[in-house]
């Protein structure tokens, strides 16, 4: 974090962070809201990279937008059907 | 070589691994084995409650490790107690099942979840550290899951999704506020964060006060969090919703003592939240009784008597925490704990029996309810003992409780609440007295035999009642000396930081 | 130029709108993906706590130097492990529901909002 | 009469939203407070932890060694989460089998799965050198296994990695794990001790080095990879609601 071009760089990638937050929450989609969230969940390991913290970061990009993700689209795929 | 204290969460928690392997492989072995490791733990709970008393707190540093860097965990005066009444709880949860399901097949994976919920409510008690109390709290939260939610029930997973969402907030305000303390103070143990925790602006400190009293509140259900707590005592059935009541809610109101106490130091920052703390309480005891009244569902009336006797404890938590360490003060928080006490007897108790009940009638709606004799004896017994006639023990904590009032208010609530919880249970029992069952037990056939059986535990805790409330001037010094502890947070931090360089 | 203010404000937004989603949605698996977010936001703070200015990550491979912060990176491992165990939950009771009921609807499921 | 609806569910989402707002406002707050104290919370775990520990990875050595009964704690969430879902949902069957890839991808994933299967293990066995340890690569061992049942379809991939072994697999690691905490109560340091008891540091930086901790690290990836992974089989193989 030294120079203003990665400020600039965590900046946007904070505002993306809080869009794609938000776009998760408010989007009626199911499927739709699983790919938002798992995108959500690859800038937070973006974040976390930038941020000195490579731990979190794998395990943030493992758990969150690898295992969670089949967890969550495997669960959307056994409620699909006649009911919302 | 002291007793170390964490031999008391780890033993319920390897027990858990391994009951699952042993299920497995050799299913019939399961459940003695499981019998057997929690008696071990009551053997273990026992030396440590008495090497407590004798030689004073045992703290252990756990891999040896400087408590300022590493986890500590304390057993003193007070969290022996707690230790005692779970791993007592564990015990007597598995003689119940034993008692009407005998040894040789249990299906479910009850043997595991109530093993890890010992482990992580002991846990609870022992740590001296917030994050580690952060984590037996969410492994206590999965560990009720499991005992609630069964494909068997209806509407178990609905009352166990629900459950869920309420405690994942109720982590994430937790988790919160640790952070906050730790960004704050610059460490996790309990001891140092109560040294550094003084020069905290007013306004951080009290961010972090409704963290820590919104989070635990939603788990021992304060006021107007607690509407999760019918649907999951109906969802869990009579055997596991006991754990959740008796012990559970125990474990939290112990922890959220504890963390008032000792990290926060209510007592010299925020003197005037304990008043709140009290009408709180006293809010407590009035919804939950007046909700009592107009529920229709045996399992789910009881958990609302639960708010409310939640209700009695935090009353004489706040009235000790105005009164200080006074003797008027330590004899409010010990009247506590004897009313923690006598909630835990009686509640399992009533849980216990109305499963018999429940059986019979085939329904928890309380119009329909069926009971034997001897269930209806023990029922009464019980129920005297809840609502507090003289010579049980429900009668000598309230007693205590309303006498360390210094003000009517209290006095006036703590007796209207008496009168309702009377009026519900009166109509309980008429109702099983004019539906007693047709005398199963004369039949020897199997089941009538161990629904004979499976009133022999619950009979026990109800002659529970009766001794504690005649031998309360034994107890009261016990609990005393619990209370000063819970009180003097100087001896803890010397306990948890002196022994090391 | 220090990067933690604009961190602390993105994980408190992050934590309101994980629970708005909790608050308005009926939908369980879009409650889950709510629950998600919300846990992120912690783990968000916990990482911009442990945030050094002009330091590297805690790993001792011949940076001399300042380090971030090594214990927020732990408890965030914790945070989000234990996050993942209760979402796997939380589906896997979705989808048990569903294969009772045939919603995933929260609201019809529940009998104690008698107004709807 | 939907109108009304309508208009009653915009008024409730506008007052949840105005609600979380403050929530959030007064969250920013308190930690620009807490943030604000004069303090630095250095303990020293960077300064101390290659002479205690042996890690070079100071994270991994607080996980594994100064906090390590939270990990404990936390492995058990994992395997009680494991457990509640297999007890709420049943035994996995796979009767149908959904329509898997093409074989010329099908071909060229199966050259590929060795090198896939390197960076989970590399990951964990260097826990204590370099980012990563126990769960980072025990979940991307999880994931592999969900890939393995994506593309190979589930028979093979439930014939090639039984379900009855990643069960076993978990109990075992959990069971080792406690145990190998108890090494430290019987050589009188306290659980879960690591160096005090007696066991070689190694040369920090080397492979095997930090006592413990490799040890710790792989019977947390063993255990988070079976664990996660049954996970996954058990709510994939719940079979779909009958129309």
């Amino acid at each position: 974090m030294n120079s203003l071009g990665e400020y600039i760089a965590l900046i946007i990638i904070l505002a993306c962070l809080v869009l794609s937050a938000l776009s998760a929450v408010l989007i009626r989609g199911q499927i739709t809201t699983i790919i938002v969230l798992s995108v959500f969940s690859v800038l937070c390991a973006v974040l976390f990279a930038m941020l000195q913290a490579v731990d979190v970061a794998m395990a943030e990009a493992v758990i969150g937008a690898g295992f969670l993700t089949a967890l969550f689209v495997t669960a959307a795929d056994k409620t699909r059907g006649q009911g919302s | 070589m002291r007793l170390d204290p964490v031999l008391l969460v780890v033993t319920p928690l390897i027990s858990a691994f391994l009951l699952s392997l042993v299920k497995k492989l050799t299913p019939r072995l399961a459940p003695s084995l499981a019998l057997g490791l929690s008696v071990f733990t009551l053997v273990l709970s026992t030396l440590l409650a008495k090497e407590v008393y004798i030689n004073g707190p045992v703290a252990s540093y756990l891999g040896g490790w400087n408590p300022r860097i590493g986890i500590s965990l304390l057993a003193d005066q007070a969290s022996v107690l707690l230790v005692l009444l779970v791993s007592w709880g564990q015990t007597l949860g598995l003689v119940f099942i034993a008692s009407y399901r005998g040894f040789t097949h249990w299906p479910g994976k009850y043997l595991v979840f109530s093993s890890i919920f010992t482990c992580s409510l002991i846990g609870m008690a022992l740590t001296a550290d917030l994050f580690n109390l952060f984590v037996f709290i969410e492994l206590s939260t999965v560990a009720t899951i499991g005992i609630m939610a069964k494909p068997d029930r209806p509407l178990g997973s609905v009352a166990g999704f629900v459950y869920l969402i309420v405690a994942s907030v109720s982590g994430s305000l937790l988790l919160i506020g640790v952070v906050l303390v730790y960004s704050a103070t610059g460490s996790l143990s309990m001891a140092v964060i109560a040294q550094e925790i003084h020069a905290l602006p007013p306004g951080l400190y009290w961010g972090i006060l409704l963290c820590f009293t919104l989070s635990l509140g939603m788990k021992f259900g304060l006021v107007p969090m607690h509407f999760w707590q019918p649907w999951a005592y109906h969802a869990a059935g009579c055997t596991g919703a006991a754990l959740l009541t008796a012990f559970g809610m125990k474990a939290y109101l112990f922890a959220f003592f504890r963390v008032l106490w000792v990290p926060l130091q209510l007592p010299s920052m925020a003197p005037v939240f304990f008043p709140v703390l009290t009408l709180w309480g006293l809010a407590n005891i009035i919804l939950g009784h007046t909700m009592g009244l107009i529920q229709k569902d045996y399992k789910k009336l009881l958990a609302l008597s639960s708010t409310a006797h939640g209700g009695y404890i935090l009353v004489a938590a706040g009235l000790a925490g105005s009164m200080g360490t006074t003797t008027a003060g330590l004899f409010a928080l010990a009247a506590g704990f004897f009313h923690m006490l006598n909630h835990s007897l009686v509640k399992a108790s009533l849980l216990w029996v109305g499963r018999s009940f429940l059986k019979q009638a085939s329904s928890s709606t309380i119009d329909v309810l069926k009971a034997s004799p001897l269930g209806t004896g023990i029922f009464v017994l019980a129920a005297l003992g809840i609502v507090g006639i003289p010579p049980t023990g429900g009668f000598a904590s309230k007693l205590f409780i309303a006498s360390s009032a210094g003000t009517p208010a209290p006095v006036i609530i703590i007796g209207l609440g008496t009168l309702i919880s009377l009026a519900y249970y009166l109509r309980i029992y008429l109702i099983l007295r004019d539906q007693t069952s047709t005398p199963s037990i004369v039949k020897s056939n199997g089941t009538s035999v161990r629904e004979l059986n499976s009133l022999f535990v619950p009979g026990i805790l109800a002659m529970g009642v009766l001794f504690i409330g005649f031998s309360s001037s034994i107890i009261m010094p016990v609990l005393l000396n619990g209370a000063g502890a819970m009180m003097d947070s100087g001896t803890y931090i010397l306990h948890v930081l002196g022994d090391l360089p | 130029m220090n990067p933690q203010i604009p961190v602390f404000i993105t994980a408190a937004l992050v934590w309101a709108i994980g629970i708005y989603g909790l608050i308005i949605h009926r939908n369980m698996i879009q409650i889950c993906v709510s629950l998600s977010i919300m846990e992120s936001a912690v783990i968000i703070l916990l990482v911009g706590l442990a945030f050094v200015p002009g330091g590297s990550a805690p790993i001792l491979d011949g940076h001399t130097g300042p380090f971030a912060d090594p214990v927020p990176h732990a408890l965030a491992l914790t945070a989000i492990v234990i996050g993942a165990g209760f979402l796997a939950i939380a589906l896997s009771l979705t989808v048990a529901m569903y294969r009772k009921y045939g919603t995933a609807d929260v609201k019809k499921l529940f009998p104690w909002d008698e107004t709807q | 009469m939907n109108q009304s609806y309508d208009t009653s569910k915009k008024i409730r989402h506008l007052l949840a939203g105005i609600f979380t707002l403050s929530l959030g406002a007064s969250l920013i707050w308190l930690i620009l407070e807490a943030t604000g104290m004069p303090l630095t919370p250095d303990l020293g775990y960077v300064m101390n932890s290659v002479g205690d520990t042996g890690s070079i990875n100071v994270v991994t050595a607080i996980l594994m060694d100064y906090r390590g009964f939270d990990t404990l704690g936390e492995a058990s969430v994992i395997f009680t989460s494991v457990a509640v879902t297999a007890a709420i949902l049943a035994e996995p069957v796979f009767t149908l089998e959904r329509p898997i890839l093409s074989i010329i991808t099908r071909r060229a994933i199966a050259y590929l799965v060795p090198v896939f299967f390197m960076f989970p293990l590399y990951v964990i066995t260097h826990g204590h050198l370099s980012p990563g340890g126990g769960f980072q690569g025990g979940v991307s061992l999880a994931v592999l296994v969900i890939l393995t049942h994506v593309v190979f379809g589930h028979n093979l991939a439930m014939k090639k990695i039984p379900f009855s072994l990643l069960t076993m697999g978990e109990y075992w690691a959990a069971l080792s794990f406690g145990i190998l905490g108890l090494l430290g109560i019987f050589t009188g340091v306290g659980f879960l001790a690591n160096l005090a008891t007696g066991v070689p540091r190694g040369i920090p930086g080397q492979l095997l080095s930090g006592g413990l901790i490799p040890v710790l690290n792989l019977i947390v990836g063993i255990k988070v990879a079976a664990g996660l992974s049954s996970l996954y089989i058990t709510l994939e193989g719940n079979p779909r609601r009958k129309k």
